[in-house]
């Protein structure tokens, strides 16, 4: 019977593989997508959980005597908003990256922010001897 | 995949199919916001980007060996992890029989709407989704505070005759664009309204309302979008959207009763709450669609500085 | 009345204050009125507790006057009066301030009730005391400040640690009797015996204080380290240790002393001698030694003062201060010279002078509980001395060969401050009951009877001969311009360059293996790029938030892991 | 109106942050942020007040008994926490005008206080709630605009710094939501007061441990614990100042507020410290935090970076504490919180004043600026010795209870550790202090004046209270221990 906890099985695949985009990705945007993935698979795991065999939506009418659990769908719609949220912030850093490095790549960045950093320690020890 | 045009489409089917699977899995209302968030929204905010970063990603890049390995063994333990889990679908696993039963039970009587996920949503647990229009404002705020421009120097004319060409370009879609709006904004309304009893409420509502204003920006150009909505106007909405929210909750304080609790507002409490949760799905409907909208036109606008930029350079680099 | 509340601490850093914005004669008055002040002041107070609160769980009682505290408290003031006018010439307000902080937090330490306290005022002695170090601003006097400042603040950490057991081991602060039980005995006496100049550990000494300025120096012989006598005195009476510890300390600086040419630092070496002496006695415990010991710390703080005032004006006036640049300046400093004999004598313990009186009582203890070896050495420590600082000193500064210095005496406040010195060395040396009224303890014993005095008088005669004969006999160690090393040898040369070595070896081998590493990663990533081909760039894998996110994964896998294997 | 005191606390500045928008002009809108600020403060003394005298507060939002609706409970931690947050707001607030007019352009000013007001109030929420999800909310609303007050940085590495802030800020709230929704699958309840009832009974499931796991590391990747503490360093370090002084003085309290509040309360000591070997982990991670991070703040060139870095030792300190799981122990780690908000704000203002001077805060720019800016640097000087924990400073207090803690439990090798860490302290703050008072300025530098007198003001306040309380820690500890009392359920 362990079949019946492929749902999970899913989100957590899921979960890794939006969690190894992160990892592995030197480019900005793909991290961002990377995230996107891992907090959607959190959407299914709530969502998954929430779910009654033979219910249906959670929407009152007649005749219709079991429902799926209403709870996580509440929650998930904030999660989702919240998601939305991050990955526009996310994007506008990436703008705001892009115009102040010239490059999306983590590689590039990391390179030239260790550029400044040896030129701000150059100019100190060079103020320092003189 | 280096091409990232191909990776945001693929990012926004794959939000599309998780919102099918929501819907099978009863969850309607969180469908239709991913369809119109995941699908629609993020993915179009990524294109914006993509536009302005350039589509491709830098080749030399290798993965990383040990970070899979890493991923896989987390992830097998945690499929370990799950093995004690209730059973997927079984209807009497402790999260059905706790709390959420009252839910389902009592809501019609103590809310009055048939809509369980609204009345949870905007009664019972109204206080998170006031957390949550919270968080739209301030990723609009955010995003305004990294990339608004100030004071928009003035419009070169040369650019904004290449602007303005261009748009006129694709005349047929402009005007079907412009019949669809209406309705688009019409359909908005109803989802805004019709929350109560299926799915759909402020949130949806506003995401809709934004992508009608967004479509007509896209194809009329940020310049006459500016004239029809302009900035304050719509941080002036976002605003008063938070502030409708937590100002329902204010009155209701100064009834008597605790906060966000809407039997005071009326004599009867049912139409207490009705107007309450009326109240709050304006609140939150107006507040996501001005950020939304907001956070496209700076974006745009981003873009449009970029693309003049390169322009003016291009200009000036043939003129030497 | 509430004038008793007021702990005798608080009149000098008003002093202090006083010194950073006053300036001129009205500064020196004011400066002058705080010790006499407070000095009376401390005069009415009765004994007893007489400041408590409630600090954490303890309870502290910053201000606490007993015999013990109030003879320490009465000499410190003196002290601190006459340093005071022996400095009223410098104009220099960082002395001053720190000067006047420095004997305030002497006083604090001395009255402090519980050990939290004392730790507060034992760091504060080390950083207001390394300014009068630093204040001659010369290249040594700043390395030698910052070693002086580092050892002093270790005691003070060492002391903090002990305290922390203390109060676990008894759940108490109290600054009483604590003993070498426990482990917070052993570290709380590490830390008093630092400040004491314990050997090996008396380096801070010989190192800073020849390098503080000319009127820091005599604030600094005055304060430190009798505090640390204090401290052991409340704390350790009657611990044998201790009477090896001082025996070893009144012996082998005399060594030291003999061959060194910096006649400061010979005073600072016979200043670890006489500790010795007080240290001896507070090992011996009974009521006769500690007297000894307190008396004879009395008396030391006025007679080095004293010693540490002439060597101070004879380097104000020559800018010389080592033996063999020195000489014949008897001629032109006749005052100075007279002076220094008058402290050279009690320091040497002639009769009459106020050394006689306190030191014969701790030899006496010595003799009387069975330490006869222990007696045989202060009494050869007792001709060491007095060859050292009673001869020496004078000789080589103001006799000896005609350096053709022509320097004169000293201006006139210098003259008062050791005049007042050297009065009260002959004063308590005449009549000593003034001193022993002070004592903790009430023991009749009086100094001139025929054994004593004869016995010194007879041991000073002979090391005078050898003195003189050694002398004739050109067989005395020459006067060498040179940096005597003893023990300070270990962090003065060899610890830098172990250091050196050691962190040049860590990095270097760090280095070693962090590029073999690279190397061999490099060589195996190679190989497998190329079969895989995939070039080298396996290598650029440390993105910093690829790598956060990576740590994030690995936690959560421990976690997990962790929490299963359970 | 006193009953209604839970939800005003984060009401108020929520509020507040929208009006701000409509009020535009950046003197009023700071005059505005400043009374709001100030307001939540009194509110959170007056909680406390009341916690104290009457015991724990429940508030139904809506009107909603707890475990159906979202529930407000201010127990003596919390109020505690309210305290410390709002207190050091406000405070910081009064440098924000002077500080940002030269670090941040003009039009932004009317948005920074936006953000900083959201992010205010998403702490005051995180710290108020009763309810898991709402947590997830207001931790989200707290970060969002703390990734973009950091993007607000002057340097252009602050953008860099935000980004990577927002990815593991990101990946850590997902975490904690995952940990949350895992819980509420075993016992269907969002509420913590219920959950903590609930999970004993599915306790031994690895359902449970998972949930447990998602929710630490979450937490510890909020709270920068070794060494999941990359992101810090250079967030902090290219913020703006007052952001800076802001953050690290109230960001990762809130973390380890979540830490202690889902060990202790909601899955109980007895399952986080018994079941799991939870104890050996953080104080392994708490020691080498210590020292890692010790030792890299000795080596930056940045003085920002240094403290940034001390900032993780700190929270090394508090960690060791809190693995303890005494009385003393929690009682230290509460203690720390405080008063480390006390110093690092204080420190990281006076920075912001000489960013203010200066431009930056190289450790070479430091050099010979004991003589320009004397107030200034006593401040950093005084700071700092708090940092190492001397006594007469707040940094004492803590330290001799956490040292008395690990005693208590015998555990002595731990706390000569904790010693030796403070000794690297002595050498960072040293580093800054021969700057600034033995060295010489550097050649061709323009001789700057004192900081203005609205820097001067927090900053004396800050460090008149860091050694108020450092000599009389009554209140503070009365407090501490009544928190630390209540939640390991010993009646006080």
């Amino acid at each position: 019977m362990i079949i019946g906890l492929y749902n999970d099985w899913v989100v957590v695949v899921l979960m890794m593989i939006g969690l190894y985009i992160v990892i592995a990705h030197g480019n900005l945007i793909k991290k961002i997508v990377g995230l996107a993935i891992f907090q959607t698979s959190v959407f299914i795991l709530y969502i998954s959980m929430a779910k009654v065999e033979g219910g249906s939506a959670p929407i009152l009418a007649e005749g219709i005597k079991q429902f799926s659990n209403p709870l996580p769908h509440v929650l998930i719609l904030t999660a989702i908003v919240v998601g939305v949220a991050t990955t526009a912030l996310g994007l506008a850093l990436v703008i705001r990256i892009n115009e102040a490095y010239g490059s999306i790549e983590e590689e590039d960045i990391q390179h030239l922010d260790n550029q400044t950093q040896d030129e701000t320690e150059l100019q100190a020890t060079e103020g320092e001897q003189s | 995949m280096k091409d990232l045009f191909a990776v945001v489409m693929l990012l926004g089917i794959y939000s599309l199919l998780s919102a099918s699977f929501f819907v099978a899995m009863d969850a309607v209302d969180v469908a239709f916001t991913e369809a119109a968030v995941g699908a629609g929204i993020s993915t179009l905010l990524m294109l914006v980007v993509i536009t302005i970063t350039g589509r491709s990603e830098k080749t030399t890049r290798h993965k990383p060996l040990l970070a899979l390995l890493v991923v896989v063994f987390t992830g097998s333990m945690l499929i370990y992890g799950t093995f004690d889990m209730p059973y997927f679908g079984i209807a009497d696993a402790p999260i059905h029989s706790h709390v959420a039963p009252r839910y389902i039970q009592e809501s019609m009587k103590e809310v009055g709407i048939p809509n369980i996920v609204t009345s949870v949503l905007a009664s019972y647990r109204a206080f998170d989704t006031f957390g949550e229009v919270v968080v739209i404002f301030t990723a609009g705020i955010g995003v305004m505070a990294l990339l608004s421009v100030g004071r928009r120097p003035e419009e070169n004319e040369k650019t904004t005759a290449i602007d303005d060409s261009m748009h006129e370009q694709y005349l047929v879609i402009r005007i079907v664009t412009k019949m669809l709006i209406p309705f688009i904004l019409l359909y908005a309304l109803y989802v805004q309204f019709h929350g109560d009893f299926g799915p759909g409420g402020g949130f949806q509502a506003g995401v809709i309302f934004a992508a009608a204003i967004i479509l007509y920006t896209m194809l009329f150009g940020l310049t006459t979008a500016r004239k029809v909505i302009n900035q304050s106007f719509i941080q002036f909405i976002a605003a008063a959207g938070v502030l409708l929210y937590g100002c329902v909750g204010i009155v209701s304080m100064l009834n008597g009763a605790n906060f966000f609790d809407y039997n005071a507002l009326a004599s009867d409490p049912v139409a207490g709450q009705h107007l309450g949760i009326l109240l709050i799905e304006w609140g939150v409907g107006c507040t996501v669609a001005s950020v939304m909208i907001m956070i496209f036109f700076n974006f745009a606008e981003r873009r449009e500085m970029q693309q003049n930029n390169e322009k003016i350079n291009n200009i000036e680099g043939d003129s030497l | 009345m509430w004038m008793i509340e007021i702990p005798p601490f608080i009149p000098f850093l008003i002093g202090a204050l006083i010194a950073a914005f006053t300036r001129g004669v009205l500064r020196n008055i004011l400066m002058i009125a705080v010790p006499i002040i407070s000095g009376l002041h401390l005069w009415m107070v009765p004994e007893g507790i007489h400041l408590q609160f409630a600090f954490l769980d303890y309870q502290l009682s910053p201000y606490r006057v007993d015999k013990l505290s109030l003879m320490f408290g009465y000499v410190f003031h003196i002290a601190a009066f006459i340093a005071i006018i022996y400095s009223l010439h410098v104009k220099d307000t960082l002395q001053q301030v720190s000067a006047m902080l420095y004997a305030g937090s002497g006083l604090g330490a001395v009255f402090a009730g519980d050990l939290l306290t004392l730790f507060v005022f034992w760091e504060l002695l080390a950083f207001t005391s390394v300014f009068l170090i630093w204040a001659r601003r010369t290249p040594q006097s700043y390395v030698a400040g910052m070693r002086y400042l580092i050892i002093q603040v270790l005691s003070g950490v060492i002391l903090l640690v002990g305290a922390l057991f203390y109060a676990a081991e008894n759940g108490t602060l109290d600054f009483s009797y604590i003993g070498l039980d426990g482990i917070a005995g052993w570290l709380i006496f590490i830390a008093f015996g630092i400040k004491c100049a314990f050997p090996v550990a008396h380096n801070w000494l010989t190192d800073a204080y020849p390098e503080a300025t000319v009127t820091g120096t005599v604030f600094l012989s005055a304060f430190t380290t009798k505090v640390a006598v204090y401290a052991l005195a409340r704390s350790y009476p009657g611990t044998e240790l201790l009477i090896y510890i001082g025996a070893a300390m009144t012996c082998f600086p005399i060594f030291f002393a003999v061959i060194e040419n910096d006649l400061r630092r010979v005073l600072a070496y016979s200043l670890i001698n006489q500790v010795g002496f007080m240290v001896v006695g507070i090992g011996i415990g009974t009521a006769l030694a500690i007297n000894g010991a307190v008396s004879h710390a009395f008396n030391d703080v006025i007679f080095k003062g004293l010693l540490f005032m002439s060597m101070g004006a004879v380097l104000h006036m020559t800018g010389k201060i080592n033996g063999s640049d020195l000489g014949g300046l008897y001629k032109t400093m006749p005052k100075t010279t007279i002076l220094c004999i008058v402290g050279a004598a009690s320091i040497s313990a002639f009769p009459l002078f106020s050394g006689f009186v306190s030191k014969s009582m701790v030899m006496s203890a010595a003799l009387e509980e069975g330490y006869d070896w222990i007696w045989l050495m202060l009494l050869f420590a007792s001709a060491g001395v007095f060859h050292h600082a009673g001869i020496k000193i004078p000789y080589f500064a103001f006799f000896a060969h005609d350096s053709g210095l022509k320097a004169s005496d000293p201006p006139k406040n210098m003259l008062f401050a050791m005049t007042i010195s050297a009065g009260l060395c002959i004063a308590i040396g005449i009549y000593p009951s003034a001193l022993y009224a002070l004592l903790p303890y009430d023991t009749g014993y009086n100094p001139y009877d025929a054994t004593h005095v004869l016995a010194q008088t007879q041991l000073l005669f002979f090391s005078a001969l050898a003195f003189v004969w050694l002398n004739l006999k050109g067989m005395y160690p020459p006067e060498l311009h040179s940096t005597n090393l003893d023990c300070d040898w270990v962090y003065r040369r060899a610890m830098p360059l172990v250091f050196q070595n050691m962190f040049s070896a860590i990095w270097k081998i760090d280095r070693m293996v962090r590029d073999t590493i690279k190397e061999k990663l490099g060589h195996s990533f190679t190989y497998l790029a190329s079969k895989n081909n995939r070039l080298s760039s396996l290598l650029s894998r440390n993105h910093p938030s690829g790598s956060m996110a990576m740590w994030v994964a690995v936690m959560l896998a421990i976690y997990l892991l962790l929490s299963f294997v359970k | 109106m006193i009953s209604h005191l839970p939800v005003l606390q984060v009401i108020v500045p929520l509020m507040a942050a929208p009006i701000c928008l409509l009020l535009k002009r950046s003197q009023l809108v700071w005059l505005f942020s400043l009374f709001a600020s100030a307001i939540a403060f009194i509110i959170s003394v007056l909680l406390l007040q009341q916690v104290m005298t009457s015991g724990v507060i429940s508030y139904e939002l809506g009107g909603w008994e707890a475990p159906w609706g979202i529930e407000y409970r201010i127990d003596q931690l919390n109020a505690f926490l309210l305290l410390i947050i709002s207190g050091v707001s406000t405070v910081v607030l009064i440098a924000a005008q002077t500080s940002i007019e030269k670090e941040i352009p003009k039009e932004k000013h009317t948005l920074f206080y936006i953000l900083y007001l959201l992010s205010l109030t998403g702490m005051l929420g995180i710290v108020s709630t009763g309810d898991a999800f709402n947590v997830f909310v207001f931790l989200e609303i707290s970060s969002l605009s703390a990734y973009a007050l950091i993007a607000l940085g002057q340097d252009r590495r602050a953008l860099w710094a935000s980004y990577q802030y927002l990815i593991m800020g990101t990946i850590g709230a997902t975490f904690i939501l995952i940990g949350i929704g895992l819980m509420y699958q075993m016992t269907g309840t969002l509420n913590m007061q219920d959950l903590s009832q609930r999970l004993p009974d599915v306790a031994q499931t690895r359902t449970v441990f998972t949930a447990f796991a998602f929710v630490i590391v979450g937490v510890c990747l909020k709270l920068a614990l070794f060494p999941l503490h990359l992101w810090l360093p250079n967030a902090y370090t290219y913020a703006p100042s007052i952001v800076t002084a802001f953050f690290a003085a109230t960001a990762t309290k809130v973390a380890i507020y979540l830490l202690i509040r889902f060990t202790f309360t909601v899955f109980g000591l007895s399952f986080s410290f018994t079941t799991l070997p939870l104890q050996e982990l953080f104080l392994l991670l708490g020691l080498t935090g210590i020292f890692v991070a010790s030792s890299a703040a000795i080596y930056q060139k940045n003085v920002k970076h240094v403290f940034a870095y001390s900032s993780i030792a700190q929270v090394g300190y508090i960690v060791v504490g809190f693995s303890t799981s005494t009385i003393t122990g929690l009682t230290a780690t509460l203690l720390h919180l405080f008063n480390h908000a006390l110093m690092k704000s204080a420190i990281f203002l006076a920075l912001g004043a000489v960013v203010y001077r200066l431009g930056n805060v190289q450790l070479s720019s430091f050099n010979g600026l004991g003589r320009q800016m004397p107030l200034t640097m006593a401040a950093i000087v005084i700071g700092g010795l708090s940092l190492i924990g001397v006594p007469l400073t707040v940094g004492f207090v803590s330290k001799w209870y956490l040292l008395t803690a690990l005693l208590e439990k015998g555990w002595w090798p731990v706390a000569i550790l904790i010693l030796l860490g403070s000794l690297l302290a002595v050498i960072y703050v040293w580093r800054i202090v021969e700057a600034a008072y033995f060295k010489k300025p550097l050649a061709g530098s323009v001789p700057v004046k004192e900081a203005p007198l609205f820097f001067l003001i927090p900053i004396w306040l800050l460090i008149t209270a860091n050694i108020y309380f450092g000599i009389d820690s009554r209140l503070s500890l009365k407090v501490a221990s009544a928190a630390a009392q209540s939640l390991l359920g010993v009646s006080p």
